[in-house]
């Protein structure tokens, strides 16, 4: 299926560009993560969470959505 | 089931002292309103060894954010019993010593407010997906984090 | 041994929204300053029997009040890290849905503005000698009682 | 000794005076009380606090200042 993923920030930053579309069979998020760690190496030293369609997941979630986004630590406010 | 859009809480650039006393003004209608509390964060004028912080540039996962905002709101308003509440963010750039987050929280009496407005603001904190950059005098920057 | 003349405290009438705006604008040159917290105390229009508040009138023993003010903020400044701190009450006549309280305490970091703004209100409230005099539409009137 | 007493809020309404000069012999706070009790039978319906020099004081506390109000319940803010 087809996946956009977001990023934000520092991660944003290491990937140099906010987004883009992968193709990948189903499975886990974790399944992505693999993914693209080899496409950015730099990512393996960053600190981020994942979101799938805006809700945080853990690597075990099930891939279901058509939006994920890495996102660093949050700093609102 | 997410079954009304939430509102946008961001506003480009800095909360201006106007946009906040507007707000203020605003609630004299309501008349019910015994006690209003207000939260604002200010950018800080850092200094990393020998550099100053200069300015926040701020983006956002804006539709998750907004989300965020609007369940904190939800999860809030059946927690305490708040008579209204409003939350503004900033996007873009907010010079040191400028506002980027105004929370608004109003009630009959006063005991209320307090509880409900640090509950919002720890809320956000936590879970609103806000990236602050901080940008040095020199135009370096790092990225800020949250304690 | 007071070693100082307190402030005066006191303002005549409601505190305008100008005004509030106007103090939060003279914060932004304070630029360590990271968490602005704000208390407002508004006349509620409450209904006794068939009659509405529709103002209160404030008396103070002024001299004593000011007094109790400054030991406030001195108490509040050796309890709490705060870069600064204002409080203003109203004097006379005050409309419903005026405002006739504001306290404004400013620090670095947010953790404790929460608890200085909520002990500034509290110690105000309990040690302040400020009575309010509530106006029905009718001019008749009954005498405030904090809670 | 020359004190004056100074009257706030409900207490005022009672004794329709803001403020008046007694003249009183050495003694508590408690002597006060029960001049002004004689004097202004209403306030014994009242709730009030004294305070002397702008200090909260109790019945049993000497007279030393030249200044003494009865203060009826705070309400500020």
């Amino acid at each position: 299926m087809e996946i956009t993923i977001k990023y934000f920030g520092q991660i944003a930053e290491e990937t140099n560009t906010t987004e883009e579309t992968i193709r990948i069979e189903n499975g886990n998020i974790s399944n992505i993560l693999t993914l693209l760690l080899k496409k950015y190496d730099g990512l393996k030293y960053k600190d981020f969470q994942v979101a799938q369609n805006q809700e945080i997941v853990s690597p075990e979630t099930e891939i279901t959505g058509a939006e994920i986004a890495l996102l660093p630590p949050f700093s609102g406010g | 089931m997410k079954d009304k859009k939430p509102k946008n809480v961001f506003i480009k650039g800095a909360i201006t002292h106007e946009f906040i006393g507007n707000s203020i003004y605003k609630h004299q209608s309501k008349t019910s309103i015994g006690a209003h509390n207000i939260f604002l964060g200010q950018v800080r004028a850092d200094k990393v060894d020998d550099k100053t912080v200069s300015a926040i540039e701020y983006t956002a996962y804006e539709d998750m954010a907004n989300q965020k905002f609007h369940d904190i709101r939800e999860a809030t308003f059946n927690k305490f019993n708040l008579t209204c509440m409003h939350i503004y963010h900033s996007l873009g750039t907010v010079k040191a010593g400028e506002i980027c987050l105004f929370v608004f929280v109003s009630a009959p009496h006063r005991k209320v407010v307090f509880d409900a407005l640090e509950y919002v603001v720890e809320e956000i904190k936590a879970h609103v997906p806000v990236f602050g950059k901080e940008i040095f005098e020199d135009q370096s920057h790092q990225w800020k984090k949250n304690t």
